[in-house]
């Protein structure tokens, strides 16, 4: 299980700012969000960035997660 | 629409050119002599990237007619390097990294270059309020001010 | 440790400031931006726009324009005959071309192509369109309300709470803790309303392309954009166009800031061309770039922080309101996640609010929603030491974010630079330099994310044993230069062996936006990669030629050595040795790196500025300026130091006199930089770059992305400066004369 | 559109007064602008610069007339013009950027009819006549008295300025002109304020012109503001006084470059760092 921070607007459709997902990748982390929590698929859909480990990912599923990971959900990021 | 048929002296070279009443030098250059290398920013006189010399004179091409180039002497960026041989200020441009995307470029080095030929020593302030119609948006001008003036410092020591 | 983590090392090329490989072609003029390129029987586009901030358009009567000798082809939005399923590729046509109404001065409604730019103007005047004006709003504050006009209904997503109109389309929120809690602990809590104006990029080179584009679906574009994999995949989503049928190409871009990731008419050239079976040159007056591509958003916002008597910060919450344009979408989350990103706080909570309004779509502009979000933060701390008689630098020192502090937006930090930068301005001489009279000295502090994203490389060794690089990413500020220098780095040999070149769309893969400060950390990964996998191949054939395994062959200093005394005693192949014999060792030689770049890391800095406000005009000079920014390793130190001066004057031009201003009637009032007060050379001093190297982790060298960061303090700094050289606080951007002038007469 | 280069005064007027849709075109940096924004589509532009009475600057009964094509940056470069009406020729070092004042002409200026043209408030202090040729000759008429309101001038049909006569410059006086704007250079004078005045030999002032810019339809010439500065020497209730005077001739409206609160209080703070170099000036301090 990885605990997943989710942020204030997103905690609130989730019903809780903590949450736990059997995940060992990426892939697996959206996926077991999407699947647990079906209030947060628009905006998975829209688009989210992870930090694992303090460490900002858009898109590599592959990216490993372990079990003591930090893991927090975050708007996904644009630049200028 | 009947044209007007203009002959002019471009970097140092007769040129004859047919244009519209309307045109301005800058379209000129740019539309019919492939001289692209004065931009078009604003088309107001207020950003200073179509910066040309007319006689001696610094002005914008965008608020000239064509029409108005008649027997004048013009010169643009490209006529600034001789060959080869880069004028002083734009290898030192080059050199003191005194550009950043480059559009601003050729209106600023022509501008300068008519500057020293006036004011061999400016100051820095003299410097600043001479490019003030020459905008850039992206070096903030601190490394513009140092090229031009180690330039003229340069070109001092050179005379 | 993966090979792409920073080992320390001596650089042979990095970090020195060689000559620029475009240089020459951009002082003499040769260098080729968007509008400068043509194309054999090319005709001139030009585009009509809404004088009203809101109508619906009844008819479009193109029958006079049509009928002009010279015009050939005249479009509307029925000629766009593709309508895009995702919402957001929606936006982006009826952005480039107006469908049902206007939404905002200068909406786009109609367009001719014409053989000369005379005629096509002409034509426009020929265009009758019937509007059925319709009320409007420009203002954030007032947008929100419940009984606003709205602007696209059916927009809002699930997160927005009840209770304001439609124009609300988005909500977010971050912190942690429990911020009422902090607050009582507090021995001064100071809450403040704050405004910011919408700026725009104002880069120099108005937007242009040339496109061309056949009944066979297949087209080209030349186009000034900051990422012309965007503008491709773009055009193809808006017109139903195969990407691969299209080819674009960018041109050398005159500045960008984020204002050209975006694509604002290149499909309206597209349709032209169609339409008229010739390729269509289409420039943007400048007056168009301001009523048409997208500024930043302007911003209403409400800071509320709570300060003990030693400087430690309590609680702290942000209300961000940031107004969109005509389209959902804004960064309001951006500033929620950057506003308090600098400070360790055990209470925070941030919220953004997106909204719609009559402007047009706001885009991003270097660290896109970061300046609004520091700029309020940053000065209610100054307030904050200014009444509790503390040192502003000692004061965000001891709340400073550092490696293992809980960021405001959640993660834990990695090591990160903000410290270094606070210790680098305390220690500078600037810190205790003298003022005079009516002279004030503000600090403030700034957070930007850095990005990564899809690149591609390929790194080609010639048969003479030169090297062509090929990236995708338009260069906006050197990216070229440092690009060849990490290759010439990474491959041992002298950087005038190497010429790097942007290639077009069907040249390599998807490349991502030049934006999010990702090119030097993303693509000179990428670089050093690619050579990585160019040498791999190089000591094979080495390896071949002499007759011993890959694994025994050493590269250094440009050429293959054998690995010991074991590997056997042959003379070192040189790079040039290795090129000459490719074509008997297994063919041509090329390295290339595919990669979705992750993990790029955060970047800070702290700006300090001394300003003298005229009492009697309110006019604000700024008189001193330093920049401290944790850099990573420079690459190339010039264009390091130009990102840091360039980024800390827009910010200057967006403190005091840059503002978008509009009418009553919804019409922009100052589309053109007479008005539009961007900084000219005579208001600037110079701006000393102070340049601190911590490595980044996450990058071969240490490289960190500079590009944004740079904008984000200055807007703080320059309101504390006023605020400590006039005695008053400025809560409303820019700090023009008169709103000086007032407050300072307190009226 | 036709383009005209007639070569004389008369060739001139003859085109203006058989075509009413002509513009005459000086410097061109506001007539082309506002042709390319649409503004205006004249039939024909006749270009002045072709005339060679138009283009020079000479010393005139102790005055200068200067062509109404010469640009403002001639004359700067005309050290004595310099010497005699610091008050004008800083002003035409004013208007707008370096490449700007290699085109602009004062006389461009004056005829463009705006209320903020950074010349006409230093001309009118210096008691400028603009000398007009038309198709029943020509006539002289007071600086002031060319500009109507905004973009409107009291030019009849077929009628041109040809030059702009500065007077001689009378003893012991001096000359200024400044205004403000947000930035350093390149905007649109909020406040300008132009002044002209003399000395009797113990330092007081005999007389003034006050010229203001930009707060008003037109420019408008304060002359109870004048009267505060008579029989004083200038110091500093003298220049308070100027200061309220100032402020209460200035009309100002709000708009995108100022409120009107901020024009009228900042017309007084210009007009009294103006009077100071003035009254240098003129005890040949500056």
């Amino acid at each position: 299980m990885v605990t997943v921070r989710l942020w204030g607007s997103l905690g609130d459709l989730a019903g809780k700012t903590e949450v736990e997902i059997p995940a060992t990748t990426l892939r697996e982390l959206l996926q077991g969000l999407e699947e647990t929590y079906p209030a947060l698929k628009p905006q998975l859909e829209r688009g989210v960035s992870v930090s694992i480990d303090g460490k900002i990912y858009n898109d590599s599923w592959s990216t490993p997660i372990r079990e003591d990971s930090e893991v927090v959900l975050l708007n996904r990021l644009v630049g200028g | 629409m009947s044209q007007i048929h203009v002959i002019t002296t471009i970097n140092g070279d007769e040129t004859e050119f047919l244009c519209e009443a309307q045109e301005t030098l800058l379209d000129v250059l740019r539309d019919h002599l492939d001289l692209t290398g004065s931009k078009e920013g604003c088309g107001t006189g207020d950003c200073g990237a179509c910066s040309v010399i007319v006689d001696g004179r610094l002005v914008c091409a965008c608020l000239m007619l064509a029409g108005e180039a008649e027997g004048r002497s013009v010169e643009t960026i490209e006529g600034m390097a001789d060959g080869d041989d880069l004028h002083p200020l734009q290898q030192k441009f080059l050199e003191m990294a005194a550009l950043q995307c480059g559009v601003c470029t050729p209106g600023i080095l022509v501008a300068t270059k008519n500057l020293l030929e006036r004011n061999p020593n400016p100051t820095e302030e003299e410097v600043r309020y001479w490019l003030a119609g020459n905008l850039c948006r992206c070096t903030g001008y601190d490394k513009i001010i140092r090229a031009v003036m180690d330039t003229a410092a340069d070109m001092r020591g050179a005379a | 440790m993966p090979k792409d983590e920073y080992q320390s090392r001596d650089f042979r090329i990095v970090g020195t400031r060689p000559v620029r490989p475009d240089g020459i072609d951009k002082v003499t003029g040769k260098a080729r931006y968007g509008a400068d390129m043509t194309a054999p029987g090319m005709l001139w586009g030009a585009i009509l726009r809404s004088p009203h901030a809101h109508a619906r358009i009844k008819s479009i009567d193109t029958s006079a324009a049509e009928a002009m000798k010279g015009v050939k082809a005249v479009i509307t939005r029925a000629d766009f005959t593709y309508q895009p399923e995702s919402a957001s590729l929606a936006d982006v046509l009826d952005n480039c071309m107006a469908g049902e109404k206007a939404r905002y001065d200068g909406h786009a409604v109609a367009a001719v192509a014409a053989t000369s730019k005379s005629i096509a103007r002409a034509a426009l005047k020929a265009i009758k369109v019937d509007y059925g004006v319709l009320p409007h709003v420009t203002d954030v504050d007032e947008a929100m309300k419940p009984d606003a006009p709205v602007i696209e209904a059916g927009r809002v997503q699930e997160n927005v709470p009840e209770g304001y109109s439609e124009n609300v389309t988005g909500r977010s929120q971050y912190g942690h803790g429990d911020p009422e809690a902090g607050f009582e602990k507090a021995d001064l809590v100071i809450e403040r309303h704050f405004t910011t104006a919408a700026t725009h990029q104002g880069y120099i080179e108005p937007n242009a392309c040339l496109a061309q584009l056949g009944a066979d679906g297949q087209g080209e574009i030349w186009v000034c954009t900051q990422g012309h994999y965007m503008v491709r995949n773009t055009c193809a989503g808006v017109l139903g166009l195969d990407a691969g049928m299209l080819r674009v190409t960018a041109s050398e871009i005159g500045g960008g800031f984020g204002g050209k990731t975006h694509v604002w008419m290149e499909p309206t050239a597209l349709v032209l061309s169609r339409k008229a079976g010739k390729p269509v040159k289409l420039v943007l007056s400048r007056d168009e770039v301001f009523r048409a591509t997208g500024p930043t958003a302007s911003s209403s916002i409400d800071v509320k922080i709570g300060m003990k008597k030693d400087g430690s910060i309590t609680g702290a919450t942000a209300t961000y309101r940031l107004q969109a344009g005509a389209y959902p979408g804004s960064i309001a989350f951006l500033s929620a996640m950057c506003g308090f990103a600098p400070y360790d706080l055990k209470h925070v909570r941030t919220e953004g609010y997106e909204v719609m309004t009559n402007r047009p779509k706001a885009a991003a502009y270097r660290a896109p929603g970061a300046p609004m979000a520091a700029y309020p933060v940053e000065s209610v701390i100054d307030e904050l030491c200014q009444k509790l008689d503390l040192d502003p630098l000692e004061t965000r020192l001891k709340n400073a974010a550092r490696e293992g502090t809980k960021a405001s937006y959640g993660p834990t930090y990695p090591a990160i630079g903000l410290e270094a930068t606070l210790k680098a301005a305390q220690s500078h001489p600037h810190w205790i330099a003298p003022l005079g009279e009516n002279q004030g000295r503000g600090v403030a502090c700034g957070f930007w994310f850095n990005f990564g994203g899809d690149t591609c490389v390929s790194l080609m060794v010639n048969p003479d044993g030169t090297v062509s690089l090929s990236e995708g990413n338009p260069d906006i500020g050197g990216s070229r230069a440092s690009m060849s220098m990490m290759a010439a780095e990474e491959l041992g040999v002298d950087l005038d062996q190497v010429r790097t070149v942007i290639a077009d769309t069907a040249s390599l893969g998807q490349n991502e936006v030049t934006d999010g400060s990702r090119v030097t950390f993303a693509v000179g990964l990428a670089t050093i990669k690619a050579a990585r996998h160019a040498i791999q191949i190089m000591k094979e054939r080495a390896a071949m030629t002499w007759g011993i395994d890959p694994e025994a062959v050493d590269w250094r200093d440009g050429a293959a050595h054998p690995a010991g005394p074991n590997a056997g005693k042959f003379p070192p192949m040189t790079i040039k040795e290795i090129a000459a014999i490719a074509s008997n060792t297994g063919g041509p030689i090329a390295g290339h790196h595919e990669v979705t770049a992750e993990g790029a890391g955060v970047s800070f800095a702290t700006h300090m500025v001394d300003t003298e406000t005229d009492p009697e005009t309110g006019q604000v000079k700024v008189l001193r300026y330093t920049v401290f920014q944790d850099a990573g390793k420079a690459v190339h130190p010039d264009y390091v130091e130009g990102q840091f001066q360039g980024g800390a004057a827009q910010g200057i031009g967006w403190a005091i006199n840059e503002e978008y201003i509009y009418g009553e009637d919804g019409r922009l009032q100052n589309p053109g930089f007479l008005d539009y007060r961007i900084p000219v050379a005579s208001d600037l001093p110079m701006i000393e770059p102070v340049i601190l190297e911590i490595p980044n982790p996450g990058h071969p060298y240490g490289v960190r992305g500079v590009g944004e960061t740079s904008i984000v303090p200055p807007l703080a700094a320059i309101a504390n400066a006023v605020s400590r050289s006039s005695n008053v606080r400025l809560t409303s951007l820019p700090m023009s004369p008169p709103k000086v002038l007032a407050a300072m007469k307190g009226t | 559109m036709r383009f005209q280069s007639p070569e004389s005064v008369d060739e001139a007027v003859a085109l203006l007064a058989a075509d009413p849709e002509a513009r005459v075109l000086a410097g061109g940096t506001d007539l082309l602008v506002r042709l390319r924004m649409g503004d205006v589509a004249p039939s024909a532009v006749i270009d002045i610069k072709r005339i060679t009475e138009m283009t020079t600057i000479a010393q005139d009964d102790g005055g200068w007339r200067i062509g109404a094509a010469v640009p403002s940056a001639e004359m700067n470069e005309t050290a004595a013009l310099v010497t005699d009406w610091p008050g004008v020729t800083e002003a035409a070092d004013l208007i707008g950027s370096t490449q700007i004042q290699g085109r602009a002409t004062v006389a461009g200026n004056l005829c463009n009819a705006s209320p903020a043209a950074d010349s006409v408030p230093a001309m009118v202090a210096a008691g400028a006549v603009a000398r007009v040729a038309g198709p029943n000759g020509s006539r002289d008429v007071p600086v002031e008295d060319i500009p109507t309101g905004p973009g409107q001038t009291s030019l009849a049909q077929g009628e041109l300025v040809t030059s702009i006569f500065l007077p001689a410059k009378p003893e012991n006086s001096g000359s200024a002109y400044l205004r403000f704007i947000p930035r350093t250079e390149m905007d649109i004078a909020v406040v300008g304020v132009g002044i002209t005045l003399t000395l009797d030999s113990a330092g007081a002032v005999t007389a003034a012109k006050i010229a203001l810019g930009a707060v008003g339809p037109k420019v408008i010439v304060a002359g109870d503001a004048a009267k505060t500065l008579i029989g004083t020497t200038g110091d500093d209730p003298a220049l308070d006084a100027l200061a309220a005077a100032c402020s209460a001739a200035a009309t100002p409206i709000d708009d995108k470059r100022g409120t009107a609160e901020f024009r009228r209080d900042v017309t007084g703070v210009i007009a009294k760092r103006t009077a100071r170099i003035a009254l240098a000036r003129a005890k040949g301090e500056a």
